[in-house]
């Protein structure tokens, strides 16, 4: 059974197609790096993958589960455009809601220690409104690993951040891939997927034109898959 | 769509149009002055079927919405929009007649009766379910929340409907026999009302499918005009 | 039991967030205020008119005020894209929502219950007089004021012009609960014993409940869900 | 003349985008008539007690009508950051202030030509016996109306809670300028002169257009560049 | 004089100090790159250089005149965070409202040039509501350089841009610094930037801890500079 599946699967917005046909497997323990123009539809199959959206066509699988299924979603560790926590809380009041809304076992324990991982634990009380955005992107991190996901659906998660952000994400990443957590995560940052990724996916205008383990040119060249496919 | 069915189209509505004329013709000519009211009575043959219609428009947006969240196609989404603007088109006209009316026998165009004021509030809801739609960018989550609103918006409709049963109002309670089991209303004239609702139908129906196509159209060019965007 | 928890960790984060700052608690009483001097200076109640409008206008200032509460419910999420973070975790939409809703029922209570001793003062008006049956109207038709404001606030989240649509839409949605409750209100606070008749109102409130509650409990998950 | 060009400009952008989708008009024009139903039912209005209170309703309506307009003035400028382009360019402050007041002004106008006619329909006023003075009185307090929400619209478009704080803020700031504008227009719907005594109101809105205006003028700058 | 010059600049945020006492100069011609971590302030100070931004103490200036001088602000041309462009109004009407406002001559004919330059044309009577992300951000870049700017302000301009957009933005400013342009960007791509500048500036937690030309070893390992101050 595959970790993620997604089998013939369309999404229009309206009548225009902004995915089509998408059909692709990503297997548990893997890293799948998915590439695309602006505006090819990384966005959208994500949010498909995670539930958030629903296909007109086609069927999604998480673990071989509906992905709002409620033991696909305990499996998922998303991580979006916006952080998803909240202001007015603290770093440690929004941790502890989520460990508790994912029923994590000893939530107010887990979320200490997932302060301490991403290094907020000496401002653990400090309302998330007085944060820099690298501490809040942190939070993020810490506020989608906590229940230890066995998926992770990352949308451009380097974005905007500086060197130091990166390598905390690369590491944790890193680490989950090592235990066993199947990853995909969209991203124009070549340089920074390709450390992790050990499968490529490329899309154009809402097709999947490559689909593969990663060619041994990206590492040095990053962009040659575009000049590949680009123009398809 | 095909020939044959712009055919049946033109077909409907010239049948419309030609029951209606003589609808028409009937009510002025052939029916006698009411003894109360006089003549202004006989707007009662366009204001009591404008809200049947409306309301059969409102009632099938409804179901179409309910059908579009189960099913996920757009031809239902198609289909509510156009019903409820055509629905509200004659909400409209209910109103006005009721107010020429109102004006000629109560005096005053209107009066907070809560028949009235439902009527009003109903009218308000469904043009709320327009302003929703353009509000709305993306044809997906256009139509599934305005299917949502649509829903709770025929509530609505049915407290306009029952307000005459529930409270006391200055409007006038039931005249048709299916609602009051008969003696209201003098046979020939409930006949030619209950013509005049099913032509008033017709028409409707005409007017939905050429709303729908247009629907249709338009959306089909939005996706055109994106595929234009992508490339 | 799962359901429960869910719900009532979705209503706690609400409640403590909102208590934290009193942000739209404040703004939600002062314009209650506002909206009590407006009146009077538009109005200009003697006590014969006050008698007849005392219900009216206490649901038209709870109205107006509550729906700056309503309004921040489901924008609160937007902020950070939590709402995302919330439908992908594993509470199900049904419990958001009630969570939800029930974080608005207790600001909206506090709102009234700060409101209606100042419109007395205003307007020099014992409203007191039947306490119980007074209670009796205002927590029904306050859950029906809020379970179509939390819905339609959910519904209107990601619109362009939220703050355009959400009044042109509940307003009207709400009218049934609010006439039957400035109805009922009038009468109770005017120390009468309600009429045979009238109690078609009370019974429009709990049909009006029973209603909105499951249709928003059935359609929550459409809503929320792309 | 650079000056005015840019006004003018700024001026036809808003009521450009605003009369192409024709959104936050249709919202505003459907909300004043879900506001005068809802009055409705408050004052169950017979005969004796518009008379008294025709004025008071009116400017009631316009003005909880009118704020969805301004609300949206600047609150258009957030979505990508416009704001920030329209600063940095060389449009002065005042005439970008003033540009967008005249677009609110032509709005919140259009806005009330079209809610009198169904005002005089629904509440059976006949409203239109002085139609003159009643312009003379409505144009200078819309003024008033639309700097006072121009301007805290500008204030507030950067706060966190902008839809909260707007109604608490502006109307209580713009309660000289209703009430007179109330006053004066109950006696004129009502077809009579106005006694001598009440000239004050005339002159009190005159003086707070006056004065607001070059408040807001000498201190847009300020509230514009942080 | 200087094309931007800064001197003892101070903002406070609250009692937080974003910037400390920086002095910059940066002189015709030149193109700067002002790198640091999150939450070093170089949104801050670049929307002080635009002046969209009061400092509290120190004086800024722009070619000799204050940022709020009117021709300080005709010469400049800004890009932030948002497209600064408007979705209810078409390409076209977006680009000559600008074109009025920064009271260009022709503005119609020079609308159109840059609808073209950026490859809009063919959408040019869309509403931009409809556009594409990396469609808006072609016009936003259009928006910026259609009053042929001398001094250009951009934050973190290449931002979720895939390989295409951001070619075409490096154009522009590569022709744009060739006709003598002063170009002030902040970043974290490094990469990116560093093909465009020839003047680094780095920021530590709102102090300016390097100023100077780019040292050639950041061509090839962009983050030398970090780790050289990084932690300073
Ligand atoms: C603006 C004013 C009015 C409004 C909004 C209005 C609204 C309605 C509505 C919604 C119906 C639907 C009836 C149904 O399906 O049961 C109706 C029916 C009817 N209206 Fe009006 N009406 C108005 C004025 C009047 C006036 C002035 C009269 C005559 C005095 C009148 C006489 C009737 C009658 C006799 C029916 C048929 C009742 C029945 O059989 O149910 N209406 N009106
Ligand atoms: N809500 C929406 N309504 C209409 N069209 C949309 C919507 N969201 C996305 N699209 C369109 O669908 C296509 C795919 O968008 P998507 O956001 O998935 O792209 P992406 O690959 O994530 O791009 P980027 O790299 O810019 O983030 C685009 O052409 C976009 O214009
Ligand atoms: N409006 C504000 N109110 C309070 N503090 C702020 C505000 N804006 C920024 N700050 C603080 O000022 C500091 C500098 O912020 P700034 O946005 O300039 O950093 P940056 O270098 O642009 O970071 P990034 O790389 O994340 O964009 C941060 O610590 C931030 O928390
Ligand atoms: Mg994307
Ligand atoms: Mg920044």
């Amino acid at each position: 059974m595959s970790a993620v599946a997604a089998d013939g699967v369309w999404k229009y917005y309206g009548d225009f197609p902004a995915l089509r046909a998408i059909r692709l497997s990503v297997e548990q323990g893997e890293c799948l790096a998915l590439l695309g123009r602006n505006g090819s539809g990384k966005t959208t199959l994500i949010r498909i993958l995670a539930g958030l959206l629903g296909a007109q066509q086609g069927s999604v699988s998480i673990f071989g589960k509906d992905p709002r299924h409620s033991s696909a979603r305990e499996a998922m560790g998303m991580l979006g455009h916006g952080i998803g926590v909240y202001d007015e809380l603290s770093a440690y009041e929004n941790l502890l809601l989520f460990a508790n809304l994912y029923g994590v076992k000893n939530p107010g324990e887990c979320a200490r220690e997932w302060l301490q991982r991403t290094g907020l634990d000496h401002v653990a009380s400090s309302l998330v409104r007085e944060f820099s955005r690298g501490m809040r992107q942190r939070l993020a991190v810490a506020r989608a690993f906590l229940h230890r996901p066995s998926l992770f659906l990352l949308d451009e998660p380097f974005t905007a951040l500086d060197d130091r952000a990166i390598a905390l994400l690369q590491g944790l990443l890193l680490e989950a891939r090592e235990r066993g957590a199947t990853i995909i995560m969209s991203t124009h940052q070549l340089r920074e997927a390709m450390e992790l990724a050990t499968k490529v996916a490329l899309l154009n205008r809402g097709k999947l034109v490559f689909e593969g383990p990663r060619p041994a040119e990206m590492l040095q060249d990053p962009t040659w898959l575009y000049r590949q496919y680009g123009e398809g | 769509m095909t020939n044959m069915g712009n055919n049946i189209l033109y077909v409907m509505g010239i049948v419309a149009g030609l029951w209606l004329a003589r609808n028409v013709h009937e009510i002025f000519l052939g029916l006698p002055d009411e003894a109360a009211q006089g003549a202004i009575y006989r707007i009662l043959f366009f204001h009591l079927p404008s809200w049947f219609t409306c309301f059969t428009a409102f009632l099938l947006a409804g179901v179409s919405s309910i059908l579009y969240l189960t099913k996920k196609n757009l031809v239902y989404d198609t289909f509510a929009v156009s019903a409820v603007e055509v629905g509200t088109v004659f909400t409209v006209v209910g109103l006005t007649t009721g107010s020429i009316w109102a004006r000629i026998i109560w005096g005053i165009w209107w009066t907070w009766d809560p028949r009235l004021t439902w009527a009003l509030i109903t009218c308000i809801i469904y043009a709320g379910y327009l302003m929703l739609r353009r509000a709305i960018d993306d044809p997906t989550a256009r139509a599934k929340n305005s299917a949502v609103l649509c829903i709770f918006a025929f509530a609505s409709v049915v407290i306009t409907y029952k307000a005459i049963d529930w409270w006391r109002t200055q409007h006038p309670g039931a005249v048709l026999s299916f609602r009051t089991g008969g003696g209201r209303m003098d046979p020939a004239m409930e006949s030619i009302l209950y013509q005049n609702f099913f032509a008033l139908l017709l028409l409707t129906s005409v007017l939905v499918v050429l709303r729908m196509r247009q629907e249709a159209m338009s959306r089909e060019i939005e996706g055109l005009r994106r595929h234009a965007h992508a490339l | 039991m799962r359901f429960a928890r869910q719900t009532w960790t979705v209503a706690g984060k609400d409640l403590r967030s909102e208590l934290r700052t009193k942000e739209s608690l404040n703004a939600s009483i002062s314009f209650a205020v506002v909206i009590l001097v407006l009146f009077s200076f538009a109005v200009d109640p003697t006590a014969d008119q006050m008698r007849e409008m005392s219900g009216g206008l206490l649901w038209l200032v709870f109205s107006f005020a509550g729906a700056l509460i309503l309004n921040r419910s489901f924008a609160r999420e937007l902020g950070n894209d939590c709402l995302d973070a919330l439908v992908a975790s594993p509470v199900s939409p049904a419990a958001l929502f009630l969570g939800k809703a029930f974080a608005n029922y207790v600001l909206l209570l506090l709102v009234e219950l700060v409101t209606l001793p100042i419109f007395g003062v205003l307007y020099n008006t014992q409203w007191a007089r039947q306490p119980a049956m007074l209670a009796a109207v205002m927590l029904p038709a306050t859950w029906g004021m809020t379970v179509i404001g939390t819905i339609f606030s959910a519904l209107t989240v990601n619109l362009r012009m939220r703050e355009l649509m959400l009044p042109v839409i509940i307003y009207p949605m709400m009218i049934p609960v609010l006439m039957a409750a400035m109805r009922l209100s009038t009468i109770l606070i005017n120390g009468e014993a309600i009429p045979a008749d009238d109690w078609i109102w009370f019974k429009l409130i709990i049909g009006f409940d029973i209603i909105f509650t499951s249709l928003s409990l059935a359609l929550v998950e459409v809503v929320l869900v792309g």
